[in-house]
């Protein structure tokens, strides 16, 4: 199933994977957390291209650089930690974090606002409605990592049962597990003296974000299939638009098998919604080989 | 400071030492070296009302939610990832309000078991500031500080009354050996009243000294030796995930209504003995199959398939 | 040369020894720092008679329950590491003490007041006279351990070059590093809600003392050889004796042998002096073996 | 964070990365394990003023104080112990006040080193309070617990320019393995803008893997094998302590007048090359005599007669 052989065009995996890969830089230390294959991914891709030196930490099993065979569909697995140069333990991870030695953080939620807060713990303000599995050390690490890149694959509204459609980028969140720009009680950011400098980038299906001065997501590029217009209508709040916005750039062929190599399974595609698993964008230039 | 020379009992007198109402501190996390068959053998002998506290965790919690022994949740995650998605059980507990919620994250956890294992009221830190954790934890403070005059978060020193752990191995005396990733079981054990140990096998203390010992025996209160405790959580380098199993879990789970009869009933309260249960779930057959990983990269990966 | 054959008299070493070693309870977790061959001795020789279920923790090495072969004259050495059951790291151990979880420590002075208070700093107060080698973690574990027993094997004061003779028990410390009973602005320490209850029991080559309830030492033993008047004569301070007054205790025959096998080099007798080496002690029964 | 894949150096370039006046932390303690050839290294290259923090030294300390390239020392203790007794390079140094005297204890050291690995500005502990420790560190704070109400004691965080440490085993990387007690070795490697590291051996990654990863490359700045690069303090499983050597240290550390031409001129100066160090202390035979300690008992104890 995932044996994808025509290299002459990507996935909507594989082009968000590559998103997310170009916020790594390298030579710093980045972690992707569990139940986040996508990040995964983009972090093995970064390693053996353009991030060598990059420092990655697994999620959940605190494997330093690992060579895993294949993905699994959950992060906590010996088949994750497979030639791992070294581990650290999970008090000396967030220790990185909190002393400024983590350059960069993934970070998701089932609801993201303006300013790149994120909502993982629950639906419901006053009252719980909906209990989500809640954000792990993502909230600490929000506040401590030097960086942080948000994704989500499940920007396009939902159907709703009831009237009002559900977004994924809202207007408020009902509640702040991770830290973006603003606080719960509207401070900057920076007035926190936080370690972390906080989201530069939001890779969605639909676009990609960065973040402008006064900390505010503001669209920089579009899919081959999406424009502006799409993404607002997909956005419950306004955002503004970069001049030099541009459409994403997609790996090449070569690319494309390091990707493949690296999750003979599929697994990451759990994160796509069944709406896009056919959406496949076509390569610039395809070289043979 | 535990001493006693030979600390094995059987299952049942291990989770004897777990009280009604304890903060109970599960080692392990998400897939991985739950200690699943101490938590049936808990949920079997009617042990309620527990504090939860944790970092990652998954079937472990969901099961405990759903044979509603659960009062209050401090984990940071309960869910089935990528695999599965949501808790069903959690999920139900968690909005009817049978269960409290008082989420944490990983970080803000081990500060505060530092805190316990320094003897200190708490520990200062600088993340969690501006988010919606503070509103649900009012027993954080903010603290000014006198070195750098930036606001810091003070969290309480948290001890739990029992940790529940499942090691690969033990010697008598209760020093352990665990494989792989420690998650946070170390902080656990030197931050709690009592720990509790499950461990595949029990050995003389010269092997499991080649093995390396992870934690001294001095944390330790008992150990059990329970093979396949794990199960169906990974236990390397002895068995694999049960994914199958875990599948029959989840769907037993997403119905609030058959969950008893379709999962507690056959898999942990009509299982007297550890080895019905593993009678119940495949017997040598299965674990056989999850022993398989190490013959090669097909085979484990189709461990998943 | 330490091959003492003779099992009808015990050296002042060995008395010392097993003075101190009546400190120690059965199934507490108790640490002997480094520099202490004589403490090194009683925790060895406590842990294979009376206090079988000791967690012994060698200064130095960390090592729990280590069965050295021989006594080294330095601490830090594999040699005193032999046969660890397992070992702790310095911030496990030290850790375990601020918790309330070392039930005993065992300190030294170059001065020790009457609230055992101990120097182990600086002589000279303004100004710096003589630099002694500083503490280690004595001073933490002072306040931390739940008992502290205090020894030292040189009571006796010393012929001073100038006219007032050196006295090992002082009446104030110049500097204390090592907490006693009172503070150094003269507060109770239990006001100060320590960890630890501090010390009590001082172990010294004239004599025994223990605290009494306002935490001042107490004679409670002398040697076969002392009086209250001799000690009276080596202690800067005024002290109160007990009514049951008595001769220290002495090791039988049996205990003497587990002695001389732990040090077959003689390395504690480094801690007499010149003028205690001849110091021997008749033991009231003298088992044939 | 240290991710350079080669960091092997020579020994000179190693010690050129510490500057006049930093703040060093040396790894090992009293006996044992303490990077000599580097400290060596670092007198005969001129550097000064340095600032030392460590908790219970011997040798290694004396010598740097009898070189004169100490200014502030906030160790915990610096001697040897019942084998010969006080440090005399050191006492002098502290008592003429060349050396400015912060004495520091174990506990406060590893709390003020944990602040900075968690980067936070201090830590909180009960200890202290009540001793003269307090005011030989106005720095120090005292804060009524928000928690408990009572009194603690605030010490900052401390973070050394540089750490020393000499270690059995490494990788190219900067993957260590450290044999034996760790003293404070690791707290100083996580908490220090630099780590700076001699090995016995420098050996392939998968050999370093089988013995065991003590300290992650991520910390580690630069290494340089140097064999016998702890005498003559032990390294063992290599070599035990040259007790003879350390006697004639002692003897000659005793007169401040001839110090320099008995020891540090042969011993240190006029050794350009940790080679004719070696030569100058028995090369082969002495390093062979070491090494005996592995043949038994007898021979072991023999080396401290």
């Amino acid at each position: 199933m995932n044996n994808l052989t025509d290299l002459s065009k990507c996935t909507l995996a594989e082009a968000l994977i590559f998103q997310i890969a170009q916020t790594i830089e390298d030579g710093i230390l980045a972690f992707h957390g569990f139940g986040s294959p996508l990040v995964q991914m983009a972090l093995h891709f970064a390693k053996r291209t353009h991030a060598p030196n990059l420092i990655l930490v697994a999620g959940a099993t605190y494997g330093v650089n690992p060579t895993p065979d294949f993905l699994t569909p959950t992060s906590n697995d010996w088949a994750m930690d497979r030639g791992s140069e070294c581990s650290l333990s999970i008090e000396e991870l967030f220790d990185l974090a909190a002393s400024g030695r983590m350059g960069r953080m993934f970070l998701s939620g089932l609801q993201i606002d303006r300013w790149g807060n994120m909502n993982v713990t629950q639906l419901g303000r006053d009252k719980l409605k909906l209990k989500l599995p809640g954000g792990g050390g993502g909230c600490n690490l929000s506040c401590d990592a030097n960086r942080l890149t948000i994704w989500t694959a499940a920007h396009h509204i939902q159907a709703s049962p009831k009237q009002k459609p559900r977004f994924r980028l809202v207007e408020s969140c009902d509640f702040i597990t991770n830290l973006g720009h603003r606080t719960v009680d509207n401070r900057l950011r920076q007035d926190l003296k936080l370690q972390g400098l906080g989201p530069d980038r939001l890779v969605t299906e639909l676009g990609v974000f960065d973040f402008d001065e006064s900390g505010h997501a503001r669209l920089i590029k579009v899919y081959p299939d999406t424009d502006v217009d799409i993404i607002r209508s997909h956005t419950e709040f306004d955002f503004p638009v970069s001049d030099q916005l541009t459409v994403i750039e997609l790996p090449d062929a070569t690319m494309l098998k390091i990707m493949r190599n690296l999750d003979p399974m599929g697994v990451h595609r759990k994160e796509i919604r069944a709406q896009d698993k056919n959406r496949f964008f076509l390569l610039d230039s395809y070289d043979e080989w | 400071m535990f001493t006693e020379n030979d600390k094995r009992c059987s299952l049942t007198e291990l989770v004897g030492f777990i009280h009604d109402g304890d903060i109970l501190a599960i080692g392990g996390g998400l897939s991985s070296r739950e200690p699943m068959a101490a938590l049936r053998a808990l949920v079997r002998q009617g042990i309620k009302n527990l504090t939860l506290v944790g970092s990652a965790h998954g079937i472990d919690v969901d099961m405990l939610c759903g044979a509603n022994v659960v009062a209050v949740s401090n984990e940071s995650y309960v869910g089935f990832e990528q695999d599965f998605g949501m808790a069903p059980n959690y999920r139900r507990a968690c909005e009817s309000g049978q269960v409290q919620v008082l989420d944490s994250c990983c970080y803000t956890l081990v500060q505060q078991l530092r805190a316990t294992i320094s003897g200190i009221p708490f520990m200062p830190m600088r993340s969690i500031q501006g988010t919606s954790m503070m509103q649900l934890h009012p027993e954080y403070q903010i603290m000014k500080c006198p070195y750098s005059g930036e606001e810091l978060i003070l969290v309480p020193a948290l001890q739990p009354d029992v940790t529940l752990i499942h090691a690969q191995y033990a010697d008598q005396h209760g020093n352990l050996h665990i494989d792989g990733p420690l998650v946070a079981d170390i902080l656990f054990a030197k931050a709690s009243k009592k720990v509790l140990v499950t461990v595949e096998k029990i050995v003389s203390h010269k092997e499991l000294q080649n093995h390396g010992i992870t934690l001294p025996f001095i944390y330790v209160t008992k150990l059990s030796e329970v093979s396949y405790g794990a199960h169906p959580t990974s236990c390397y380098p002895f068995y694999a995930y049960d994914r199958k199993h875990t599948a029959e879990y989840y769907r037993s789970a997403t119905n609030a209504e058959t969950f008893l009869t379709d999962y507690l009933l056959p898999y942990v309260f009509n299982c007297n003995q550890h080895s019905e249960y593993l009678d119940a779930v495949g017997g040598k057959q299965t674990m056989n199959l999850l022993a398989q990983w190490k013959a090669g990269k097909q085979q484990w990966q189709s461990l998943y398939e």
